[in-house]
């Protein structure tokens, strides 16, 4: 049982992976934040099946806080997005 | 709370809880100030000042009574697995000269200060006290911490009190520098860091004592020694790696010149001391040695030579601070020691530590000076300052007093230290180190006298000061200077105090 | 399989770095760092450092995270890239960064076997301080100078911070309005913070016996004043304020206190008795979670950007 | 095999294909907000089944709120994240 | 022995030394001061994971790895953040002033100083 929790931790995360490099390529800034919120939800799925395949109940812990920070930084990303002197330097910068 | 190990590595001496109060009165007195506003942070920088010299005064008295180095267990948790404090004569040496100092420059900013009674409670002068105060903790932690993680927290403490010193006065000029210092320092943190990753990895400890005793080898141990020193060279400001510091050193405000170069600077190349004599085998020592004396002679002949080529008296003093520090350096080599003779047992070691110190003294008292000049006049441009010394007797003759000291010239602290470093050269066999000696003498002298003409230069039209300048303002310079001076009268005293606490202490070979 | 999970998290890790060092834009790179940040965290659980996962999620990964988001957002008007190091340059510092990589690795592969470890003396001493977490005994018992050290540096940061403000704003209040805020970020930020506030008590409470403590309370606890602060549902103090100030420095001060209490009740600095350790513990924990959710807080929200009032 | 051990299997097995689901999505959508809709929906309901999925594996009662708590706090950041994110292509594509 | 070998420990290890000299390489040649404060952090993060290594291999008395350097890699990152901040503030505190977010182009000293 283990060891199929922790493979299928392993393929979250590297279906996560897929996704955060197609995402940080992405031409849009604005979809480089969803690439935190990836990681924060592929991470905690990965943390869980690990921490249920080794008996850890802390790492449900970690996976809390790897949550919590990743909404935490996707608000912070938005709000350096919003104020309209940014938005004006990012159409320039990304010529859409 | 029992002691773990069997054999404890550090036993502790009735008065090592001095040794806590040095390194943990500062911290109180930056917790206080913070509590109670700008209003009292000068009266509580006062009260501290004078404590902690007594402090410092009871430390060197306890040193002298017992005659070993003092020793304290934090907490009672033997090292490893705990932290250690230990004094031996250097340390202890260190600790008194740094209180003397602070004390001095604290002195000169509270005179300094009472000059413009407007903004006495404002940015600059409160950060300043808060500052004064952590750097000290910090130089008192580095300077008795037996753990090499230990004084790699401290380090950073020092770091974090300096760097904001150099940008007190807000300007673009300055606060670039201090970006560049923050980057340097930031990068020396990280190597030394990298290097007691290493070291625990490969010992299961960090405590000095303990590290000398496993009398390690190996290529691991190579290289975390070497990220250590390469990343104290970066904070020490040893040439090549000292672009950083005349930017930096001559752009603080005057008292805060003076901690940096004086004090600030010593803290790195006091680790270095320490890893090379206590930690590294012999071997590597040797070798390392060679490698920092190569630097050491470098930064004295080009750092010289730039001194000689600036135009304002502050580049000026803060080149000079890297040459000076390069005698530091080549003490490694003369100081080797033998089967018979350890390293402290030589008259380089003596030499260096009288460097250490008397360089300290002298060097705050020239940014003392500087900085009184630069209050008088409104500008430190050389060129400009024909006839100072009517008009700054006092600071004039500070200036010319630290002089002597830098040059090597008798009867000074420098000149002791100078004098002997030249005898270890010429006696251990290394010609080109004498020679490099002799060279920075000169050039020290150059530089020197360059300040020393224009004060007694009469130009036609007389230099008068801009604003009336105290003379309680002067006095810290003179003071400092004098007890630079004072050093190389009482030569022989330090020696013996220099070696307590040091395993197997020899008889001294007195030149 | 777990060893390909290893395998597979390290080359991500690798990945991610590398894509930091070379993308062109500031934010791009920064994104990426948040990411490496928490995947770090994941790194972490794989080293059995439940504690530094913890702590590398919520700084890492979350505090530095906004910090340069922020630090992006204000250099963004002046993007006029400097000259750029020569090709040989960059040649040269890839070479001699490789090698200390390379020399590194070979340390680590050198080290020996068996590893020296003091997790024995670790548990022997674990009884005498109540705790059941062995980092915290480390953090608050054993090398206790460390990290009252280390509070000091984070209180000398925020006073440099500060030092760096214009001398008429100096005491004034810093500023990190945006000018615009986005309504799901207004209903965030009203709802995260009863959550994390509750998370941050749990993790400092735990701390004691299980993974957490006081720094990943505190950081978790920084974060969510700062989401309050960043929609506007607050102002962020006056750096004066007597109030401020006491809070900042009331962990440490407690620390000190009862570090230099040891001499009378225990026999030395930063000594506790040992039948009523684990309150005094928790007790400086307790306040140090609130003076390092201020501190970290404070130092994001930088120096400051009005006047103080009169 | 036990039955829990099984109804784990099985919505682990449906949350690893939910990631897999919402990452294909990812790189295969043409626009920003379809591409957004597919992470959310596909890494939300994922994490769902997988912490549905994991709670028989768990000894306490608070071991299960704690994943719960994981859940609810990925659905909150993730219904603002999205949002936010759906904000700035707007305010992009309109202009200010 | 194979898997002493590939452990996480010197996996995990091995990383920390690439990312320190990923960090190291971003540190001494990019010309922007934020992105040289992003490789300290990676420097950092590298320098951790060799304490981590270190951690994992000291094992034993229970514990799934050694406490002591544990608890430093904590000091250690908070220590890092703090260097961040006042880095980050100093940077922007520069920009205000000058404009400028390199270090380079000061008149009396050269341009490029770093080692």
């Amino acid at each position: 049982m283990a060891d199929i929790l922790t493979g299928a931790a392993l393929f979250i995360l590297a279906v996560t992976a897929l996704g955060l490099f197609r995402v940080l390529r992405a031409e849009f800034a604005v979809e480089r934040m969803m690439a935190v919120q990836l990681l924060g939800t592929g991470g905690a799925a990965a943390l869980l099946l690990l921490g249920a395949a080794s008996g850890t109940g802390a790492m449900t812990d970690v996976a809390l806080l790897l949550m919590l920070f990743a909404a935490f930084s996707c608000a912070a990303f938005a709000l350096g997005q919003a104020s309209p002197s940014v938005e004006g330097a990012e159409r320039r910068e990304d010529g859409a | 709370m029992t002691p773990l190990a069997a054999a404890p590595a550090h036993v502790a001496t009735p008065g090592g809880f001095l040794l806590v109060l040095a390194v943990m009165l500062p911290v109180v007195a930056v917790l206080a100030m913070l509590a109670l506003g700008p209003r009292q942070t000068a009266r509580i920088a006062l009260t501290t000042l004078a404590t902690g010299l007594g402090v410092a005064i009871a430390i060197v008295v306890e040193l002298l009574r017992t005659g070993a180095a003092l020793t304290y267990v934090v907490g009672g948790w033997q090292p490893p697995l705990g932290l250690a404090l230990r004094a031996d004569g250097l340390s202890v040496a260190m600790l008194a000269m740094t209180a003397l100092v602070v004390a001095a420059i604290g002195f000169f900013a509270h005179a300094q200060h009472g000059l413009e009674p407007t903004t006495r409670h404002g940015r600059a002068p409160t950060t300043f006290w808060i500052l004064l105060m952590a750097v000290w903790s910090a130089l008192n932690a580095i300077f008795v911490g037996e753990d090499l993680f230990n004084l790699y927290v401290a380090l950073e403490l020092l770091t974090f009190a300096a760097v904001p010193l150099v940008c007190l006065d807000g300007r673009a000029e300055t606060v670039a520098a201090a970006l560049r210092y923050l980057m340097f320092a930031l990068l020396g943190s990280l190597l030394y860091l990298l290097g007691t990753a290493l070291l625990y990895g490969s010992f299961g400890t960090l405590d000095i004592g303990l590290l000398s005793e496993a009398s390690a080898e190996g290529p691991g141990f190579s290289v975390a020694l070497a990220l250590m020193i390469a990343g104290l060279l970066a904070k020490a400001a040893l040439f090549p790696l000292h672009l950083w510091l005349p930017p930096a050193h001559a752009g603080a405000p005057a008292a805060a010149s003076a901690v940096l170069s004086a004090l600030v600077i010593k803290a790195p190349f006091f680790l270095i001391l320490r890893l090379i004599l206590d930690v590294a085998p012999p071997q590597a020592a040797a070798y390392a040695g060679q490698v920092l004396a190569i630097l050491g002679a470098a930064s004295i002949l080009f750092c010289s030579v730039m001194a000689l080529k600036q135009a304002r008296l502050k580049l000026m003093i803060a080149y000079s601070t890297v040459a000076q520090i390069g005698y530091l350096f080549i003490v490694f080599p003369l100081a080797a020691g033998s089967e018979t003779l350890p390293p402290w047992g030589t008259i380089a070691w003596t030499g260096g530590a009288l460097q250490l110190v008397s360089h300290a003294l002298a060097k705050a008292a020239m940014f003392l000076a500087a900085g009184v000049i630069a209050e008088a006049f409104g500008h430190d441009r050389i060129s400009d300052l024909g006839g100072f010394g009517r008009a700054l007797p006092i600071s004039a003759a500070a200036f010319g007093l630290a002089g002597l000291s830098l040059m090597g010239i008798p009867p000074s602290g420098g000149f002791v230290a100078k004098c002997l470093l030249l005898t270890a050269a010429v006696i251990g066999g290394h010609p080109w180190l004498a020679a490099t000696i002799l060279a920075g003498g000169l050039l020290a002298g150059g530089y020197v006298f360059r300040v020393v003409d224009r004060a007694l230069a009469t130009p036609a039209i007389p230099l008068a000061p801009r604003k009336p300048i105290p003379r309680r303002l002067e006095l810290a310079a003179l003071v400092l200077a004098l007890a630079a001076v004072l050093l190389g009268l009482v030569p022989l005293q330090p020696f013996g105090f220099l070696q307590l606490g040091r395993p197997d202490s020899l008889t001294v070979i007195a030149p | 399989m777990t060893l390909l999970l290893d395998l597979a998290l390290v080359a991500w890790l690798l990945a991610l770095a590398l894509h930091i060092a070379r993308v062109r834009d500031d934010r791009n790179a920064i994104v990426a760092f948040i990411g490496f940040g928490l995947l770090l965290g994941l790194g972490w659980t794989r080293l059995a450092s439940l504690d530094v996962a913890l702590t590398e999620a919520a700084i890492g990964g979350g505090v530095t995270g906004v910090l340069l988001l922020r630090a992006e957002a204000h250099l963004r008007p002046g993007k006029a890239s400097g000259a750029s190091v020569s090709h040989g340059g960059k040649t040269l510092a890839a070479i001699a960064c490789a090698m200390v990589a390379a020399g590194l690795a070979l340390a680590v592969l050198a080290f020996p076997s068996p590893a020296p470890t003091l997790a024995p003396a670790a548990a022997t001493a674990l009884p005498s301080t109540g705790l059941g977490n062995p980092v915290t005994a480390v953090l608050l018992a054993y090398r206790a100078l460390d990290t009252l050290l280390e509070k000091v540096v984070l209180i000398l940061a925020l006073i440099g911070v500060w030092s760096l403000a214009p001398d008429h704003l100096w005491g004034g209040a810093p500023s990190l309005r945006p000018d615009v805020v986005p309504e799901p970020l207004a209903y965030l930020a009203q709802t995260l913070p009863p959550f994390g506030v509750l998370i941050a008590v749990y993790m400092f409470w735990v701390g004691a016996d299980a993974p957490g403590g006081t720094f990943q309370g505190g950081t978790v606890l920084a974060a969510m004043w700062l989401l309050v602060m960043l929609a506007r549902l607050r102002p962020a103090p006056e750096t004066r304020r007597r109030s401020v100030r006491l809070v900042l420095i009331g962990g440490p001060t407690l620390f000190l206190a009862i570090g230099f209490l040891g001499f009378a009740m225990a026999g030395g600095f930063l000594a506790y008795p040992e039948s009523i350790a684990k309150p005094l513990i928790v007790g400086i924990e307790a306040a140090l979670t609130l003076s390092i959710a201020a501190t970290l807080g404070l130092l994001v929200a930088g120096p400051a950007q009005t006047a103080p009032g009169r | 095999m036990a039955p829990a051990d099984a109804f784990t299997l099985l919505f682990v097995t449906a949350g690893a294909i939910l990631f897999l689901a919402g990452t294909l999505g990812l790189l295969r959508f043409p626009d920003t907000l379809s591409r957004l809709h597919a992470l959310s929906k596909a890494d939300n309901l994922g994490l769902g089944l997988i912490v549905i999925g994991l709670l028989p594996q768990c000894d306490s009662v608070t071991a299960g709120l704690k994943l719960v708590c994981v859940w609810l706090l990925a659905q909150l950041s993730a219904a603002t994240a999205s949002q936010l994110i759906a904000g700035a292509v707007y305010r992009r594509k309109s202009g200010p | 022995m194979t898997a002493a070998w590939l452990g996480p420990a010197t996996l995990f290890g091995l990383c920390g030394a690439a990312l320190v000299g990923i960090g190291l390489f971003v540190v001494i040649t990019h010309p922007g001061l934020l992105r040289r404060i992003v490789g300290f952090n990676l420097l950092g993060a590298g320098i951790f994971l060799v304490f981590g290594a270190v951690a994992r291999r000291g094992a034993g008395a229970g514990f799934e790895g050694d406490p002591v350097p544990q608890a430093m890699v904590i000091t250690g990152i908070v220590v890092a953040f703090s260097a961040t901040a006042l880095a980050v503030a100093l940077l922007q505190r520069l920009f205000d002033l000058t404009g400028r977010e390199t270090l380079e182009a000061q008149p009396e000293h050269l341009p490029r100083s770093e080692p």
